[in-house]
């Protein structure tokens, strides 16, 4: 097994939880690789939407480095712009929204645009929603991809960006007048999560070789539900990690940034 | 007024904020019509210099649209020569952006007497793999700009509503975050299904700021790869300046009318700009200038973290006031980036 | 319910009306997104014959939205197919049309336990320059379907909330006229302008019928010429058929992937249909048969006229009962017809 | 002078009034027998826009015999479909709309849906709006085409499909959430109306040679506005018959109609 770092780890999970076939609109960041990785390997006819206009593209002019780069346009079907893309999701034809963020709640709620919790002079004013927020609201099913650090678990985010189940009500989503389904996966360096069908609380699904639930629990800042059985992560294979340094992201623009612990 | 509704949010919030009673943030619809119907719509040749479509178009005071997404087909040539004219109090209206609107930043802290930005309606301001915005998070840190935020659909519906000529979008986004709480959108109940809806206003900028690949001399637009929402913000806009990359024979629109994106009638000024977007992309001309990127937004991470200001100084001085047009710039960079980002963006096809 | 306003149409109106409680003529909103949810799509094959895509797709009681306009990229293949299957209790979605609807009526007139119209969601019906449409005329008359008016707009605007994914769109038309009170929409004021603004609800047929220029295998189209709302029609259906001149490899549409109009998922069966809207026009292959449509539309204001249904029956058993398929119709057609309307097109350029 | 029939009449007419470089959209019927003329004659660089989706063509290729005939796309310069036509007229970017219509009233008001009250059951079930009800709601002005007959001019409308200046009430446009000032122009084979700047009522401005204004108020069925001084009409030139015989509708489609009197 080859050694790893805490993105390849999340790359390689997010790429191996997306299911060929699928429409995946593919948010910024490490879902980017994640879905070359899989167009690359188990998932050749998946199927991306990137929110500048792009529709199932090929990705052979290698990684984009921006969800608007002209790179995600590589042997296109389809290329409007921004308002075909979420309209797109708004009519359900995207399953899978793949979004990052800067904090997560026990609801799958998530925060990009700003910490501290004046509006008005944040500590630090984050980019934005992006297109993050309508992903998470329209397309089916929302996974999210985020390093576990307990500064990103946390019970109360400094501001609302994106839905997930929003305070767990069961009308929540239907208040809020959005299309989808809701958070699906949250996927960490770690741990994968789940949200429970009832309670709309997030689930622990699989932990990472070497650590238990409860290591994971320390590192969330809000009270996980923990099933008796929980499975052991996949490790990115050999060929995996290859894949992932050579071919997908040789400059290192993604996955060989600092994690900060 | 339409009986408001909203969603559960205010269960859920801890922000604070301060309820703004509703105003638009540039012309009203009625008067971006009123400003539309009044100008002539003929055929003329609207080609000119960067200097004079600015000097004529741009003032103090106004909301400018900025076209492009993140680092595609950004104005780059146009918000340099804005920058070196000067225009202060303005209103940004965007997507996504990255460099475009760390320019401008720039130019407020070195001299907010020269340029300065009084509001943002966005979605999204950062650089996404270089990192976050170091000017826009000094700006809010400071309570320096009046934020309004939507989605990336909120603000592409805004700007659609714009050009559709409607006051509003409804959209599926925004409800049951704090967006819905903190903007300028509304929910209301759907007089057809009973559901809540979300209604985002319509964005009409004063002047929409937008390069493309091929235009004519009238201002007929050719756009290839994301069209982003450059046809709306043209659309939508009261006056709109184009920097194309070529200037192509009417003939040619002519023959494939399907292909033209923005019509003659939304655009005032159209001029010859290649590498108008640079360091940011244009699809089947060059890839983006990440060097020069991260290069300027270390000199603006910096400034944030030590509050010194010679190297922004500098950056400016070098590259927009020591230079006459946008081509004195492109003249300082080296001609092997140049070759370069070409290379990169793989010669993708486009029909001129 | 949102609290409704009108203008002061009802100070100037003479028509007497029935007020109809608001539903849906087809899918709701949140029908038609449940039901694309639960479809795959992903790229498959999609190419079959207009016989199964009829027998597959078709049954009754559904809503049709008819692509094209007036005369333009008519889906007359696919009603023919749709009159020999027979169809009931239909509700028709259209802006303008002409004979795509007449061969519908007067198949209802024939023998309505076939076909049958129930309702029709519309614009306008008939012939421009060659007349009014006599089946229309016949079946308002006589009180034999439910009609629904609204603008061109009005109907453009529907289909295009259904293919964007929202409940409604606001519109500037429609009201102060006798639409306002007689059809589905309704006034609201505008939570930003405090202006009345009529909003027309979304329309998701279950079956858009779109003829185009070319297709690839998986469904993505290309159009050249007006788009009409075909784009929109086959988005906001739950299910479309598409007919095309000429099936394209994917390799072309991948090349170009800016002159896509309709990407695969909104299509769920490709035919090559060569002639496809004939007597109707293609932009690019043939302009419309004035002739037949003028002699088909003889033969139907004969039967208003006179009450007499022989004439209409002959050529029901002609060109369509007496088909197997829509070449057999094609061979009916003399080849000097087809080689003068190919001709009349001009050889309009367009991009395979 | 030429002989001419009535639909030449008001051919002519509606091409007289076209200003050059002026946007006009272009309804069916004689609207496009006009909008040829002008565009053949004193105005060459008229803009042209058609509902289907065709802005500023140049119609070499003859005639379009209908509003979406693919005629009407010759050398356009920017052609999408019925939505864009449209929304270009709600934004502003339309000056004139150019409709016919089978009533009008004194306040412009035009019906083109039905004859006889009743909705469910009309004595003659007309087209419907098509694009008419949106142009005149929305382009900056509109100019109506009509042959001039009693049963056309009516004291009240079977149906408002087209909105005119409705009940005269000078805020009836406003509260109906329209856009374009209304109606400016009516044209007829006998006689030209403007409508009255305070009371929005019908307003004789010309009338043709050999005809005197109480002729046309003979023909109407409401009251008309007579100003003390009243224009003749001119007629159409020698060169004006031929173009529009021969070189224009050749076929006659429009031109060669019987007018019910």
């Amino acid at each position: 097994m080859a050694e790893y770092n805490a993105y390849e780890m999340i790359a390689y999970t997010g790429s191996r939880i997306l299911a060929d076939r699928k429409v995946v609109f593919v948010g910024t960041g490490l879902p980017m690789i994640a879905v070359m990785h899989a167009q690359l390997t188990h998932a050749p006819n998946i199927i991306l939407l990137y929110e500048a206009g792009s529709f199932a593209p090929i990705l052979e002019l290698g990684l984009p480095l921006s969800v608007g780069d002209t790179r995600t346009c590589t042997k296109a079907y389809y290329l409007k712009g921004l308002c075909s893309s979420f309209e797109l999701t708004q009519r359900g034809y995207v399953d899978y929204a793949f979004i990052g963020g800067a904090q997560i709640d026990m609801y799958g709620n998530v925060n990009s645009t700003l910490l501290g919790n004046n509006y008005l002079k944040p500590k630090i004013r984050l980019p934005g929603s992006g297109g993050a927020g309508a992903m998470a609201a329209n397309c089916e099913k929302t996974i999210i991809i985020m390093v576990l650090e307990k500064r990103r678990f946390v019970k109360n985010l400094d501001f609302v960006t994106s839905i997930g189940y929003g305070d767990g009500a069961p009308d929540y989503r239907e208040k809020a007048g959005v299309m989808g389904s809701g958070p699906y996966r949250v996927i960490t360096d770690k741990a994968v999560f789940g949200f429970d069908g009832e309670t709309k609380r997030m689930v622990l699904l699989e932990v990472a070789p070497g650590l238990k639930p409860d290591d994971i629990q320390d590192k969330v800042g809000f009270e996980l539900l923990i099933p008796p059985e929980v499975k052991k992560m996949e490790e990115p294979t050999t060929e995996a990690i290859r894949l992932l340094r050579e071919v997908i992201d040789p400059q290192g623009y993604f996955l060989k940034r600092e994690v900060r612990e | 007024m339409t009986r408001e509704v909203s969603s559960s949010i205010e269960k859920l919030s801890k922000i604070e904020y301060k309820e703004r009673a509703f105003k638009w943030w540039g012309p009203s619809p009625d008067e971006a019509r009123k400003i539309q119907v009044s100008k002539p719509k003929e055929l003329k040749d609207k080609r000119t210099t960067l200097k004079d479509a600015v000097k004529n178009l741009i003032t103090n005071g106004q909301n400018l649209g900025l076209g492009g997404f993140v680092n595609t087909r950004v104005p780059i040539a146009i918000v340099h020569e804005i920058i070196r004219q000067g225009a202060r109090d303005l209103t940004l209206s965007l997507q996504s952006n990255s460099m475009a609107c760390e320019l401008l930043a720039g130019a407020m802290i070195l001299d907010k007497t020269r340029v300065s930005i009084k509001r943002v309606e966005l979605a999204w301001w950062a650089y996404e793999v270089i990192g976050l915005a170091p000017l826009l998070r000094y700006l809010a840190a400071n309570g320096m700009v009046e934020l309004d935020d939507y989605t990336n659909y909120g603000m592409a519906a805004r700007f659609k509503a714009g050009a559709m000529g409607v006051p509003f979008m409804p959209t599926r986004d925004h409800g049951g975050t704090d967006m819905e709480l903190v903007n300028r959108g509304t929910m209301i109940e759907c007089p057809f299904t009973g559901r809540n809806v979300y209604l985002v206003p319509a964005c009409h900028p004063d002047v929409g700021l937008i390069h493309v690949q091929a235009a004519d001399k009238y201002g007929n637009c050719r756009i290839f790869g994301p069209l982003c929402t450059c046809p709306e913000i043209a659309m939508a806009s009261t006056y709109t300046i184009v920097t194309a990359e070529e200037i192509i024979p009417e003939e040619s629109l002519r023959t494939y009318p399907n292909l033209t994106e923005i019509p003659f009638v939304a655009v005032d000024a159209v001029v010859t700009q290649p590498y108008g977007a640079y360091p940011g992309a244009t699809y089947g001309f060059y890839w983006f200038g990440m060097e020069h990127m991260k290069m300027f937004r270390g000199i603006c991470e910096e400034f944030r973290v030590t509050g010194r200001k010679d190297k922004l100084k500098e950056y400016y001085d070098r590259y927009i006031y020591g230079c006459e047009t946008f081509d004195h710039f492109l003249a300082k960079i080296s001609s092997k980036e140049l070759r370069e980002v070409k290379e990169l963006d793989g010669n993708r096809p486009i029909i001129l």
